[in-house]
């Protein structure tokens, strides 16, 4: 009975964006590190992507060193997308997501920490992971620190981007194609700013224009896109 | 006058019945017009000769394409701020007609830029954002069919559709931004003063569009809605007569 | 802290599942809701926690909701110890290792507190779930077939955890097709 | 040289396109019409 008695003294719960939004980081990151060799696997399609291109494009270093941003962006964002489809749907199949949508933390915080965790297993490892691959391209130092920085900047619009068409994919028909369909167009602009950014320095001009306006993107993608991952959960639950 | 009179399903299936071929008879009429005011009226143009004509075609289409996903974002959102049924189903209704218009445009585009630039396809701007464009219609068809109960498409796909119309300008302008980088060869109209009959055969052509694409929503929205409340009362009551009034002949004995 | 219901109304496609449902639950009091397979008893459950909309009609909550469906919300790769604090955070309860620990010992899951989910059976699944609710501080439980899965043992606890629940002053809507020891303060029927 | 294959091509395939959507347009209708006859005939069997 001394439970019951602990509960009865227990203030009234208050919700908060902070304690949501750590609660789903913590929660996600754990699970995560349950399971390593998925985002070991992300990694691993990254660089083997980006390591395939060089052998069916040929060795030319002139050419590598031009296509060399672009396909590393490319590898990006599909691996970004290879984690996608498990961001919301693990938690919707087992009932998580109906308790994290009733808990008194406002939706923004928890989907904010959702999302924030999966840049960090996905989006994070591909930035620091970047100038290696740059490397083999031969890119210079300068445009490595271009790419990553654009990469550093541009992943988290791809998760945020990314995670509102996993939640508006939910339950639905044809799963990861679909997904594909809805996430990969809208992926685009992140596409050109960023690998523009490491273009630009490598052609001698200053990277700061492409990575100011995707940081621009970055802002009005995190002021926004959370809302509209509430609203498709929402809807999913419905 | 109450202004969600016409939101019933079954006053407006009758009200679309109602309107729908008179849409057809008179985007009929004016592209009747527009290809004669274009074709016979219009002079050849001085620089670019005979292959200009393909502008009364292209300009429209591309116009509708993006005006469709505007139009369409905002019956989906107004499905979600009112949750009324028929937006939604206008929302869904009007989508294929703006991938068709897509289609059109890309296509029409790629054979104009043959004889003018030398090649189907350009990286420019325009172009590109029509293509992402094609996809974001072809998303918001597959989002909304894609789950076994209707409404959650509908709702789903209204989301996307207002997520489409904030990344579409973004993406335009990502595109040209990264173009003028690329490539300066951009071949604008800029050169060549327009002639005025060029200006009304467009015009003629586009207000042709917008009438059958307003035909073609309304008769596939009327499918939709027969879809959907295939189990009430009053499409049932509907039904001794719905093969004579609804159905054109030679349909009905489709198999099946 | 009540819960009102007021001509609730809700269809699936076109079929109407239930038709102006009103009720009020006072503190202290269950209501019971039965019906046959597919009358719609989880999609009221869903309306009255806030997950599902409604076609009309509107629900007033006076405090936090704590619900319990079909899906029990445990992830196979934490064990019962993590999963129980986890929802419980999730709840907005600051709850001690002593807690989690008493409430995991009064479900028979002490001595399993360590394993992974996935290696406890469908029963002791449903218990975690039960220890959780001995801990939220949620005053309304909407709970969705909670008897699923569990022995007598585990019925009975589940009674006298619900009866603790109402001396507390909570309230709770329980969908059930089992008799409790507890009888409801009101039957909801569904279906005609 | 003359531009006629381009301007053909571009208003045939617009033709074609809006002579597809209107075959469409009829058989969604005609497959509406069938999904009421099936609901009828659920009722029906009931």
């Amino acid at each position: 009975m001394n439970v019951a008695a602990q509960v009865a003294a227990m203030p009234p719960p208050e919700g908060s964006f902070g304690a949501g939004f750590s609660w789903a980081i913590a929660r996600d990151l754990t699970l995560a590190l349950r399971h390593p060799g998925e985002t070991l696997l992300v990694v691993a399609f990254f660089v083997l992507v980006a390591s395939l291109f060089p052998m069916g494009v040929g060795a030319d270093p002139q050419l590598l060193l031009r296509i060399g941003p672009g396909v590393i962006w490319v590898c990006a964002l599909l691996a970004a997308f290879l984690s996608l489809p498990s961001l919301f749907a693990a938690d919707y199949a087992d009932g998580t997501l109906e308790q994290m949508v009733l808990s008194p933390h406002p939706m923004p915080g928890w989907v904010s920490g959702k999302i924030a965790a999966h840049w960090l297993v996905s989006g994070l490892p591909l930035t620091v992971l970047s100038p290696l691959l740059g490397l083999q391209y031969g890119l210079e130092v300068a445009t490595l620190a271009a790419l990553a920085a654009a990469l550093a900047i541009g992943t988290p619009v791809l998760s945020l981007l990314g995670a509102a068409c996993s939640a508006l994919a939910l339950g639905a028909r044809g799963g990861g194609i679909l997904l594909a369909l809805l996430a990969l167009p809208l992926f685009v602009p992140v596409l050109i700013f960023g690998a523009g950014a490491a273009e630009a320095q490598a052609a001698g001009l200053s990277s700061a224009p492409h990575l100011s306006l995707l940081g621009a993107l970055a802002i009005v993608a995190t002021m926004g896109l959370p809302f509209a991952v509430c609203a498709a959960v929402r809807i999913a639950l419905d | 006058m109450n202004l969600f009179f016409f939101s019933s399903p079954p006053t407006f299936f009758r009200l679309a019945g109602a309107m729908a071929p008179w849409f057809f008879v008179l985007a009929a009429v004016l592209a009747a017009a527009g290809l004669y005011v274009g074709f016979v009226v219009a002079p050849t143009d001085a620089v670019q000769g005979e292959v200009y004509r393909i502008i009364f075609i292209h300009v429209p289409a591309a116009w509708m394409s993006m005006f469709l996903y505007f139009v369409m974002a905002c019956w989906g959102a107004a499905s979600l701020t009112f949750n009324t049924r028929l937006s939604a189903m206008m929302a869904r209704a009007i989508a294929p007609t703006g991938a068709m218009f897509t289609f059109i445009a890309l296509w029409s585009g790629a054979f104009w830029g043959r004889p003018t630039w030398g090649t189907y396809w350009v990286w420019d701007a325009r172009m590109t954002s029509e293509l992402v464009l094609l996809f974001l219609y072809f998303g918001f068809i597959a989002l909304a069919n894609a789950f076994e109960d209707p409404r959650r498409g509908d709702r789903a796909a209204a989301l996307l559709g207002i997520i489409g119309v904030v990344n579409l300008p973004i993406i335009y302008f990502s595109v040209q931004w990264w173009n003028t980088l690329h490539q300066g060869s951009s071949v604008s109209f800029k050169g060549t003063s327009m002639h005025i009959a060029m200006l009304w055969g467009m015009l003629l052509m586009a207000l042709a569009c917008w009438m059958y694409a307003i035909g073609a929503s309304l008769v596939r929205v009327r499918s939709v809605i027969l879809e959907r409340e295939a189990r009430t009362r009053w499409v049932r009551e509907l039904g001794p007569r719905a093969s004579a009034a609804i159905a054109a002949p030679g349909v009905t004995k489709l198999p099946g | 802290m009540t819960i009102e219901a007021r001509a609730l109304t809700c269809s699936r496609g076109a079929v109407t599942l239930f038709r102006e449902v009103s009720f009020r639950i006072e503190r202290g009091e269950w209501f019971a809701v039965r019906g046959s397979n597919g009358s719609g008893k989880t999609t009221l459950l869903r309306c009255v926690a806030g997950l599902t909309r409604l076609d009309a009609g509107e629900v007033h909550r006076e405090g936090n909701v704590a619900y319990a469906g079909h899906l029990a919300g445990i992830k196979d790769d934490l064990s019962a110890e993590e999963n129980l604090r986890g929802s419980l955070a999730l709840a907005g309860a600051t709850v001690g290792p002593e807690q989690a620990r008493a409430a995991l010992d009064e479900v028979g899951l002490l001595r399993r507190r360590a394993l992974p989910s996935r290696r406890l059976s469908a029963g002791q699944r449903r218990r975690i779930g039960l220890a959780r609710l001995m801990l939220d501080p949620a005053p309304i439980w909407i709970l969705d077939e909670p008897l699923t899965a569990l022995d007598d043992d585990g019925q009975a606890l589940f009674a006298r955890t619900l009866a603790r629940h109402l001396e507390r002053g909570g309230l709770a809507l329980v969908a059930t097709h089992h008799d409790l020891a507890l009888t409801p303060a009101r039957l909801l029927r569904l279906g005609a | 040289m003359s531009h006629d294959y381009f301007i053909w091509m571009s208003y045939g395939a617009a033709a074609i396109a809006v002579a597809a959507e209107l075959i469409a347009l009829r058989l969604g209708r005609a497959r509406a019409l069938r999904r009421i006859e099936e609901e009828k005939d659920l009722e029906t069997q009931d």
